[in-house]
C-alpha cells in the first residue's frame, strides 16, 4: 500500500526516463556507433537512413509515458501526498481535487497524442528527437498538476514550456522557425515574470506551499506578474501572439496538446497561486474578466477569416481560455462563488481538452488517413462534426455539461450583461467551427501508411467525449445551450449555403488578417509610427544624437580607441588600472565611513565560520603544547 | 585524522614532480595522479560532512609559528566540486592531447595547478595563500599559451601580469596585517582583528586585488581572450576553477575574518559591480559570433551573481536566512564550475571536430554530434538558471532575499541577466535543429564526450535536486523551507 | 620608529610608482621592470616591519617572507620574459585578441624563432649577444 | 586623452599612497602587538639550526617553502612549453674563457660554502642556488649552448629533485606518524640539510635551464627550423 503514492512521483518521472531510450530511436542519431566509436564513422549516403528498422520499438515506448499519471488519476484517492525533502529543497507532491481532474484529461489526451505520434512520426527523420522533446514536455506538464509546491509547479513549466519549443519548430519549415521565435520568446519573457512572481509569494507567505489563507497576504507586484506570466501561457490578448503561430506549426500530436493541455495549465496556476475563495479583489478580478471578454470576443473575428483550419482552432482556443479567464476574474471578484466555479472551471477545462485535442488530431487524419474503404474519410469528418458541437457545447455534449457548470458563475455575475455576451459568443463560436468544417471539408488528402491505430485512438476520445455528459453531468445539464447554437446553427447554414452559391462572395475576408495578427499588423503600424515620431520628435532626437556624439567624442579622446568597441577600450591598462584604482579607492572609503555591521561580540557568533576557527585554533594550541620540546 | 588534510596538495604535486620527470610517461602518471588527487579530495569532503570542520598546524609548532591548513564546510563544498570537474577534465585531456607533443607540457602544469588549487581551498594562512596563489596564477598561465599561437600567447601575458598585480596588491594588504596584529593565521587574526583604519585598508588592498583575479566586472577585461583561446580541457579549468579560487578567497575573507569591519556600503559597491558585470557579460556572451568566446563572457556575468549575494548578506542578521543566501551563494558558485566546465569541455569538442567554433555556422556540426549537443544544452540551462539546476535554486533564495532585505532593485537585474542568458544559450541551440539536410557524418568519442554530459548533468540534475547536501556540508542544519 | 617608518614609506612610495609606470606603459618590458619595482616596494614594507628596536633582533618571519616571495618574483619574471620572447617570434600582428585563430586542427602556425641577431635593434633584452 | 589618463593615474595613485603611508604610520605608532619573533627564537634551539631565517623556512613555515619550490618549476615547465631553446651565442674569445673558466668553478665553490653556512649565519638552499645559476649563466654567455646542463632526462630529474626530496621527506614524516614535515627530535639537522641540498642543485639548474628559454634537448643548437613545434591535435 505504502508504494500506492509512489505513483505520484512515476507520473512525472517515467516519462522523464523513457526520454533517454526513446532518444535513441531513428536512423540519425545512433547510426554510426556501431563501429568503434573512436572518432568518426560514416554511413554511405546510398544507405536510406531513414528505416532503421532495429530501433523501431524505442518510438513506441512514448506511448507507455502517461501510463503511471493515467493510474493515478484513476486509482488514487484524492488527498493522497508525499514529502520528498531531499528533491530541491523540499518538495511535496499531493492529488487534489482539481488537480485529479486536470491529471485525467491531461493523461488521457497525453496517451491518444502519443499513440498518434509513434505511428505517424516513427519514420520521420528525427524522431527520436521529436520523442524525447514531446515525453520532456509531457513529464512537465504532468509534474506541475501533482507537484504542490512553488518549486515543482515552476520546474515543470519551464520543463514543459521549453520542450514545447523543440516540438513547435520541428519541421524547421522557415514558417515553423518564425513560429518558434516568436514562441520562445514569450515562453521566456512568461517564465521569467512567473519565476519573480513565485519567489516574491514564496517570500511573501513565508512557504513555498502556500495555503489559499497565505495568498491573502499579497501585494498587488506578485499578483500583477502572476496574471501576466501565466497570461502568455493562456493566450491573453494581447499576449496571445504566438499561439496561433506556434499551435499551427507544430506536428499534429503536438498541436492537440499545446492547445488541449499546455495552455490549460496557467488557469491551474493561477487557482493555486491566487487567493480564489479567500480574498475578495474586485481590481484584479474585474481586469482578469474584461480581458477575458476581450479574448473571447477578439479571437472570433480573427479566426473566422483564417484559411488553414489548425489556425482557426488555434484562435477558437484563445476564445474559449477566454471564456474561463472570464469565470476566474467572477470567481475573483466575489469568493463566495469559488466553490462552484473552481469545478466548473476544472470541468470546462476537461471538456475542452479533450474536444480541441480531438479535434488537432482529426485534422491530422483528415489530411494522412486512408482514402481505401471509401468510409474513412466520411467517418473522420463526421468525428469532426461531432466533436465541433462539443466544442461549441451544443446539448447533450460534453460542452453542455461543462457550459452549465459555469453557468452559475456567469449568471451571479455583477455585471448582467455578461450572460448576453457569452451567450452571443456561443452562437460566434458556432460560426467558427462551422467555418472549421468547412474548410476541413475541403482539405486535400494526401494519404500516408501506418494511421490506422491512431485512428482507433482517436474513435476512442470521441467515444470518450460522447459519455462525458452522461457520465459526469446531471440530466438537467444536458439541454444546455439550446437556443444559442442552433441558432449558430442556423447562421453557419445560412452563410455556407451563401458562399457555396456564390463562392467568391467571401473570398476577400479570408486571409485578411494572417495568424499572428497583431505581430504581423504591428510591422507597417511599427513603420508608421516611426516616421510620425521621426517628424515629432526631430529636435529631440538631434539633441540626443549631439549629447551622444559629445560622450563618443570624450570617450574616444580618452582612450584614443574607435568608438565602436567599449570592451576593447576597457582592456587598455591605463583605462582598466585607473577604473581598478577607483574600485580600491570606493573600497577604502566605504569601509572607512561605514557604521561597521556588527561590533566585535556579535561577530564571533555570526555564521559559525569563526567558531569554527576557534574550535581549531583550540585543537591548533593543543597541537603546539604537544609539540616536540 | 586532520592529518590528512595535505593529501590534496601533497598528491598532485608529486604526480606533478613525476610527471615532469617522466615526459613520455606524462599521461599515465598524470591520469594516475589524477584519480588519487581526486579521491584525497572527495575523502576530505567526506570527513568534514561526518565529523565537521577539520584543522591541523603543519611542522609540529603550533599556530602562530607553524602554518595551518583548516577544511570547514566551505572548503569542502568546493574541494567536492574541484576534484569532480578536475577529474572530469584530466579525462577529457587524456584524449583530447592524446598523441599530441602538448600532453608532456600539459600534465605537469595542470597537476601542479590543481595542487594550488587545493591549497588554495585548504589554507588557513595568509601568506600561503599568496604563494598558492601565485602558483596557481603561473601555472594556469603556462596553460593558457599552451597552444602556442599568438592570440593565446598575447592574451595569458596579460593574464600572467594581471594576476601578479592582484596577488602584489594582496600581499601590501598582508603585510599590513601582519605589521598591526603579528599573525599571519586567519584563526587567530579573527579573534584579535577589530574596527580599525588599518584593517579596513588591508581589506580595501586585498579584496580588490583578488576581484582583480576574479575578474569582476569591470576588471575582467583580461579573462575573455585568455580563457577562449587557450586548449578546451584548460579553459574548462580556468573558467570552472581558478576564478573560482580567487572568489573563494574574496567570500572567505568578507564573511569570515573581515565580518567585523564590512558594511553594507562597501557590500553594495561589490553587488553594483556584480550587476555590471550580469548584464555586460550576458550582453557581451550574446554578442559573441563563436562559441568559446560567449562561454567566456558568460563567465563575467556568472561571476557577477555571486557578487550580488554580499549585499544581501551584509544587510541581514545572523540566523537561518542569511545561512540560506551564503548556501545558495556556494550552490550558484558549484553549479557554474561543473556547467561551464561541461560547456567549454563540450565546445572544445565541436572545434576540434568542426575546426571552427563560429556560431553561425554550427548547424550540421550540431547534428552531427548529438551527445555533446545534449551537453552544450543542459549545461545552458544550468547556465540560464533554468530548473532543476543548482542556479535555479540560487536565484531563487537570492531574489527572495532581495525582497526580505527590500533590496528589490537586485531582481530587474537577475531577471534582465537570465533572460539575456536564455537568449545566448538558445542562439547556440537553435542551430541544433534540422536547418540542414541530415548529415551522413556522426562523430562519437565516449572518452571526451561522457567527460562533458556528466559535468552538465551534474549541473542540472545533481546540485539542483539534491541541494541539501551542500546546506549540510557546509554546516547549516535544514533547506529553506 | 621614524628610520622604520622612512624605510616602509619608501617601499610604499616605490610600489605606488611602480604601480604608475605599470599601468601607464605599453613597452611589456617596463611593464616587467615596473612590476618588479612595485614588488620590491611590497618587500621593503617587510623588512621594515621586521624592525623591532635597536636591542631586539629583527623578526626573522617578514625576513623568510621577503625570501619566499623573492624567488616567486623570480620565477614570474622569467615566465613573462619567455611568453614576450615567444610573442615577438609571432610574425603576424593580432587584428584582435578576441579573434580565435581559424582551425583548431591545423599546426601551429608560429613561424620559427629568429635568431638574436634578427631582433629589432633597440628592444632591450636580456640574451643580447656580446663579442 | 593619454595623458589625461596618465595624470589621473598618477593622482589616484598618489592618493593611495598617502593612504597607505597614513596606514603605515598609524600602524607603526601603535604598541607592538604580540610578534612571531620571540616565539621564533624561543624555539630556535629545537629547529637543528641557529640562523632564525633559516629555521622559518625550512621549519616553521618549511611548508611555504615547498610551494614556492613549485613555483620555481611551474615557471620552468611553462618556459618549456614555449618551444625550444634560441641557439647559444658565439664562442667567446680566449681572455674571456680563461675569465669563465676561474669564475665558475669559484661559484660553484662558494654556493657550497652558501649552503653550509646557511644552517648558522645569513645564507640558505637559495642564495646558494642562485650563485649555481648564476655559473650556468655565465657558461652560456661564454658560448656554451647547455649552459653546463646535462641532458633532458637528467635534466628533469635535477629540476624536480628540490620539491621532490622536500615532499617526499614530508610525505614519509606523516607516514610514519610525525606530520607532514614534522622534523622529529634530533632529526630535524639532517633532514634540512638534505632538504637543502637537493634544493640548491635543484634551484641552480632550474634558473641555469631558465636562463637557457627553451625545451632542454635535440633542439638546443641550432637555428631553430626542424624541430618539433607545438602541434594541436
Amino acid at each position: 500500500m505504502t508504494l500506492i503514492p509512489w505513483l505520484l512521483v512515476a507520473a512525472w518521472v517515467w516519462p522523464l526516463l523513457l526520454a533517454w531510450p526513446v532518444a535513441g530511436q531513428g536512423g540519425s542519431w545512433r547510426a554510426s556507433s556501431a563501429t568503434d566509436g573512436s572518432v568518426t564513422a560514416a554511413v554511405s549516403s546510398t544507405v536510406p537512413i531513414t528505416v532503421p528498422s532495429k530501433a523501431h520499438w524505442r518510438g513506441f515506448l512514448t506511448i507507455l509515458g502517461p501510463l503511471p499519471a493515467l493510474l493515478a488519476a484513476l486509482l488514487l484517492p484524492v488527498g493522497t501526498r508525499l514529502e520528498l525533502p531531499w528533491l530541491f529543497l523540499g518538495t511535496a507532491l499531493e492529488l487534489d481535487p482539481v488537480g485529479q481532474v486536470y491529471l485525467l484529461f491531461t493523461a488521457l489526451l497525453w496517451l491518444i497524442a502519443s499513440v498518434y505520434s509513434a505511428f505517424s512520426l516513427r519514420t520521420a527523420e528525427h524522431a527520436g528527437r521529436f520523442g524525447a522533446l514531446f515525453l520532456l514536455a509531457m513529464a512537465g506538464n504532468l509534474w506541475l498538476i501533482v507537484g504542490q509546491d512553488l518549486f515543482s509547479f515552476y520546474a515543470g513549466f519551464a520543463m514543459m514550456g521549453l520542450a514545447s519549443y523543440g516540438l513547435v519548430i520541428h519541421d524547421a519549415t522557415p514558417s515553423a522557425l518564425r513560429a518558434g521565435k516568436v514562441y520562445l520568446v514569450m515562453a521566456l519573457l512568461g517564465e521569467v515574470s512567473l519565476f519573480a512572481a513565485l519567489v516574491i509569494i514564496a517570500q511573501q507567505t513565508g512557504s513555498t506551499e502556500p495555503s489559499p489563507d497565505d495568498l491573502t497576504q499579497l501585494t498587488a507586484l506578485p499578483i500583477a506578474l502572476v496574471l501576466f506570466g501565466l497570461g502568455v501561457k493562456a493566450g491573453l490578448v494581447p499576449l496571445h501572439l504566438w499561439l496561433p503561430l506556434a499551435h499551427p506549426a507544430a506536428p499534429v500530436p503536438a498541436s492537440a496538446v499545446l492547445s488541449g493541455t499546455m495552455i490549460k495549465v496557467a488557469l491551474l496556476g493561477w487557482l493555486r497561486f491566487l487567493p480564489v475563495g479567500t480574498q475578495a479583489l474586485p481590481e484584479w478580478g474585474g481586469l482578469l474578466a474584461a480581458g477575458g471578454l476581450l479574448t473571447l470576443f477578439y479571437a472570433l473575428p480573427v479566426g473566422l477569416v483564417q484559411a488553414d483550419p489548425k489556425a482557426i482552432l488555434a484562435y477558437s482556443s484563445v476564445s474559449k481560455m477566454g471564456l474561463l479567464m472570464l469565470v476566474l476574474g467572477l470567481v475573483l471578484m466575489e469568493p463566495a462563488l469559488a466553490p462552484v466555479g473552481v469545478a466548473g472551471i476544472a470541468l470546462y477545462a476537461a471538456s475542452h481538452a479533450l474536444a480541441k485535442g480531438g479535434l488537432f488530431l482529426g485534422v491530422g487524419l483528415r489530411k494522412q488517413a486512408a482514402l481505401q474503404p471509401a468510409l474513412v474519410q466520411p467517418l473522420v469528418l463526421g468525428g469532426l462534426l461531432f466533436l465541433a458541437l462539443a466544442l461549441v457545447g451544443a446539448p447533450f455534449t460534453s460542452g453542455a455539461v461543462a457550459k452549465y457548470a459555469v453557468k452559475p458563475v456567469i449568471e451571479a455575475a455583477d455585471w448582467p450583461w455578461v450572460a448576453a455576451a457569452v451567450a452571443v459568443s456561443t452562437v460566434g463560436t458556432t460560426l467558427l467551427m462551422g467555418r472549421f468544417l468547412w474548410v476541413s471539408a475541403g482539405t486535400r488528402t494526401h494519404s500516408a501508411p501506418g494511421y490506422l491505430w491512431p485512428g482507433i485512438a482517436w474513435a476512442l476520445l470521441i467515444a470518450l467525449v460522447a459519455l462525458f455528459p452522461f457520465v459526469l453531468g446531471k440530466a438537467t445539464s444536458w439541454a444546455t445551450n439550446s437556443v444559442a447554437v442552433p441558432l449558430g446553427v442556423v447562421l453557419a447554414t445560412l452563410v455556407a449555403l451563401a458562399a457555396w452559391r456564390n463562392p467568391d462572395w467571401l473570398k476577400p475576408l479570408i486571409g485578411l488578417i494572417p495568424p499572428g495578427d497583431l505581430i504581423v499588423l504591428s510591422r507597417p503600424v511599427g513603420a508608421l509610427v516611426k516616421a510620425f515620431g521621426g517628424w515629432l520628435w526631430r529636435p529631440i532626437g538631434q539633441l540626443a544624437a549631439r549629447i551622444a556624439g559629445f560622450a563618443i567624442d570624450r570617450y574616444e579622446r580618452v582612450c584614443n580607441e574607435p568608438p565602436g568597441d567599449v570592451e576593447r577600450g576597457l582592456r587598455a591598462w591605463s583605462v582598466a588600472g585607473a577604473l581598478w584604482i577607483g574600485i580600491l579607492a570606493l573600497l577604502v572609503v566605504a569601509l572607512l565611513s561605514g557604521e561597521p555591521l556588527l561590533d566585535n561580540g556579535e561577530a564571533s557568533s555570526d555564521q559559525g565560520g569563526i567558531q569554527a576557527d576557534s574550535g581549531r585554533q583550540a585543537e591548533a594550541i593543543a597541537n603546539e603544547e604537544s609539540s616536540p620540546d | 585524522m586532520a592529518d590528512l588534510l595535505i593529501l590534496p596538495v601533497l598528491v598532485p604535486l608529486l604526480g606533478g614532480l613525476l610527471a615532469t620527470a617522466l615526459p613520455v610517461r606524462s599521461a599515465l602518471v598524470g591520469t594516475l595522479a589524477a584519480l588519487a588527487t581526486s579521491l584525497s579530495g572527495l575523502s576530505i569532503t567526506l570527513l568534514v560532512w561526518l565529523h565537521g570542520d577539520l584543522g591541523t598546524v603543519l611542522g609540529g609548532w603550533g599556530v602562530p609559528l607553524g602554518i595551518g591548513l583548516s577544511a570547514d564546510g566551505l572548503s569542502a563544498a568546493l574541494l567536492a566540486m574541484a576534484s569532480l570537474v578536475a577529474l572530469a577534465i584530466s579525462i577529457y585531456a587524456g584524449s583530447y592531447f592524446a598523441g599530441s607533443a602538448q600532453a608532456r607540457h600539459f600534465w605537469p602544469l595542470w597537476l601542479l595547478l590543481w595542487s594550488a588549487l587545493n591549497g588554495v581551498f585548504l589554507a588557513a594562512d595568509l601568506f600561503n595563500l599568496y604563494v598558492m596563489l601565485e602558483l596557481l596564477g603561473l601555472s594556469a598561465a603556462a596553460l593558457g599559451a599552451l597552444t602556442g599561437k599568438r592570440e593565446a600567447i598575447a592574451a595569458n601575458l596579460r593574464y600572467l601580469l594581471v594576476g601578479l598585480l592582484g596577488s602584489l596588491t594582496y600581499l601590501l594588504g598582508v603585510a599590513l596585517l601582519y605589521t598591526a596584529y603579528g599573525t599571519l593565521d586567519i584563526g587567530l587574526l579573527g579573534e584579535r582583528l577589530g574596527p580599525t583604519p588599518i584593517a579596513a585598508t588591508a581589506l580595501a588592498l586585498m579584496v580588490s586585488g583578488l576581484a582583480l583575479k576574479t575578474a569582476l566586472f569591470p576588471l575582467h577585461f583580461w579573462l575573455p581572450p585568455a580563457h577562449a583561446n587557450a586548449p578546451a580541457p584548460v579553459s574548462a579549468a580556468l573558467s570552472a576553477l581558478v576564478v573560482k579560487a580567487s572568489f573563494y578567497l574574496i567570500l572567505r575573507l568578507w564573511t569570515e575574518l573581515f565580518a567585523p569591519i564590512t558594511d553594507i556600503g562597501a557590500a553594495t559597491l561589490l553587488g553594483l559591480l556584480g550587476a555590471g558585470a550580469v548584464l555586460w557579460g550576458s550582453w557581451r556572451a550574446l554578442r559573441a559570433q563563436r562559441l568559446k568566446l560567449l562561454a567566456a563572457y558568460s563567465t563575467v556575468a556568472q561571476i557577477g551573481y555571486l557578487f550580488l549575494f554580499f549585499p544581501l548578506l551584509a544587510s541581514l542578521p545572523p540566523g537561518t536566512a542569511r545561512d540560506d543566501l551564503f548556501a545558495a551563494c556556494v550552490l550558484m558558485a558549484l553549479t557554474h564550475g561543473f556547467a561551464k566546465a561541461g560547456f567549454f569541455l563540450a565546445a572544445g569538442l565541436v572545434q576540434q571536430k568542426a575546426g571552427h567554433d563560429r556560431i553561425s555556422e554550427l548547424g550540421g556540426v550540431a547534428q552531427r554530434m548529438p551527445a555533446t549537443t545534449f551537453s552544450i544544452a543542459l549545461a545552458g540551462s544550468a547556465l540560464v538558471g533554468l530548473p532543476p539546476s543548482g542556479s535555479f535554486i540560487g536565484k531563487w533564495v537570492l531574489m527572495r532575499g532581495a525582497f526580505e532585505t527590500g533590496q528589490w532593485w537586485w531582481l530587474p537585474v537577475t531577471v534582465l541577466g537570465t533572460l539575456l542568458a536564455a537568449a545566448y544559450v538558445f542562439r547556440v541551440l537553435s542551430r541544433a535543429f534540422g536547418l540542414e539536410p541530415t548529415p551522413l557524418q556522426f562523430v562519437t568519442n565516449a572518452r571526451t564526450e561522457i567527460p562533458a554530459l556528466l559535468l552538465a548533468f551534474a549541473s542540472v540534475a545533481l546540485l539542483g535536486l539534491a541541494a541539501g547536501p551542500v546546506w549540510a556540508v557546509l554546516g547549516f542544519g535544514a533547506a529553506p523551507a | 620608529m621614524s628610520a622604520q617608518f622612512l624605510y616602509g614609506g619608501a617601499g610604499i612610495l616605490l610600489f605606488a610608482l611602480g604601480l604608475w609606470s605599470l599601468l601607464v606603459h605599453e613597452a611589456l618590458l617596463r611593464k616587467l621592470i615596473a612590476i618588479n619595482i612595485a614588488g620590491g616596494g611590497v618587500f621593503h614594507v617587510f623588512i621594515a616591519i621586521a624592525y623591532r628596536g635597536d636591542t631586539a633582533p629583527p623578526d626573522p618571519v617578514p625576513h623568510a617572507l621577503v625570501l619566499t616571495g623573492i624567488v616567486v618574483a623570480v620565477s614570474a619574471t622569467a615566465l613573462v620574459l619567455a611568453l614576450h620572447r615567444r610573442l615577438e617570434q609571432a610574425e603576424e600582428p593580432a587584428a584582435d585578441a578576441e579573434v580565435l585563430s581559424e582551425s583548431a586542427s591545423a599546426s601551429s602556425a608560429a613561424p620559427p624563432p629568429r635568431t638574436p641577431a634578427e631582433r629589432t635593434p633597440g628592444t632591450p633584452h636580456p640574451e643580447t649577444p656580446h663579442g | 586623452m593619454k595623458r589625461d589618463l596618465a595624470l589621473l593615474l598618477g593622482i589616484l595613485l598618489a592618493l593611495l599612497a598617502a593612504l597607505l603611508l597614513w596606514a603605515l604610520h598609524a600602524t607603526l605608532a601603535l604598541e607592538p602587538g604580540p610578534r612571531l619573533a620571540e616565539l621564533a627564537s624561543a624555539r630556535l634551539e629545537q629547529t637543528g639550526v641557529s640562523n632564525p631565517v633559516t629555521a622559518v623556512l625550512l621549519n616553521y613555515r618549511a611548508y611555504d617553502t615547498l610551494l614556492e619550490l613549485a613555483v620555481l618549476l611551474a615557471a620552468l615547465l611553462g618556459i618549456w612549453s614555449l618551444g625550444p631553446a634560441p641557439a647559444g651565442y658565439q664562442r667567446s674569445g680566449p681572455a674571456l674563457a680563461a675569465l669563465v673558466d676561474w669564475i665558475v668553478p669559484l661559484a660553484i665553490l662558494a654556493g657550497g660554502y652558501m649552503l653550509w653556512v646557511g644552517g648558522h649565519a645569513p645564507g640558505g638552499a637559495f642564495q646558494a642556488g642562485a650563485l649555481l645559476g648564476a655559473a650556468g649563466v655565465i657558461l652560456r654567455l661564454s658560448g656554451e649552448p647547455s649552459a653546463g646542463l646535462p641532458g633532458e632526462p637528467a635534466q628533469r630529474w635535477l629540476v624536480v629533485l628540490g620539491a621532490g626530496v622536500f615532499a617526499l621527506v614530508g610525505g614519509g614524516l606523516l607516514a610514519s606518524g610525525f606530520g607532514f614535515l614534522t622534523y622529529p627530535p634530533g632529526q630535524a639537522k639532517w633532514l634540512i640539510l638534505l632538504i637543502e641540498s637537493a634544493a640548491t642543485v635543484a634551484i641552480g639548474v632550474t634558473l641555469t635551464a631558465a636562463y637557457v628559454g627553451g625545451r632542454p634537448g635535440s633542439g638546443t643548437a641550432h637555428n631553430g627550423t626542424g624541430q618539433s613545434r607545438t602541434v594541436q591535435r
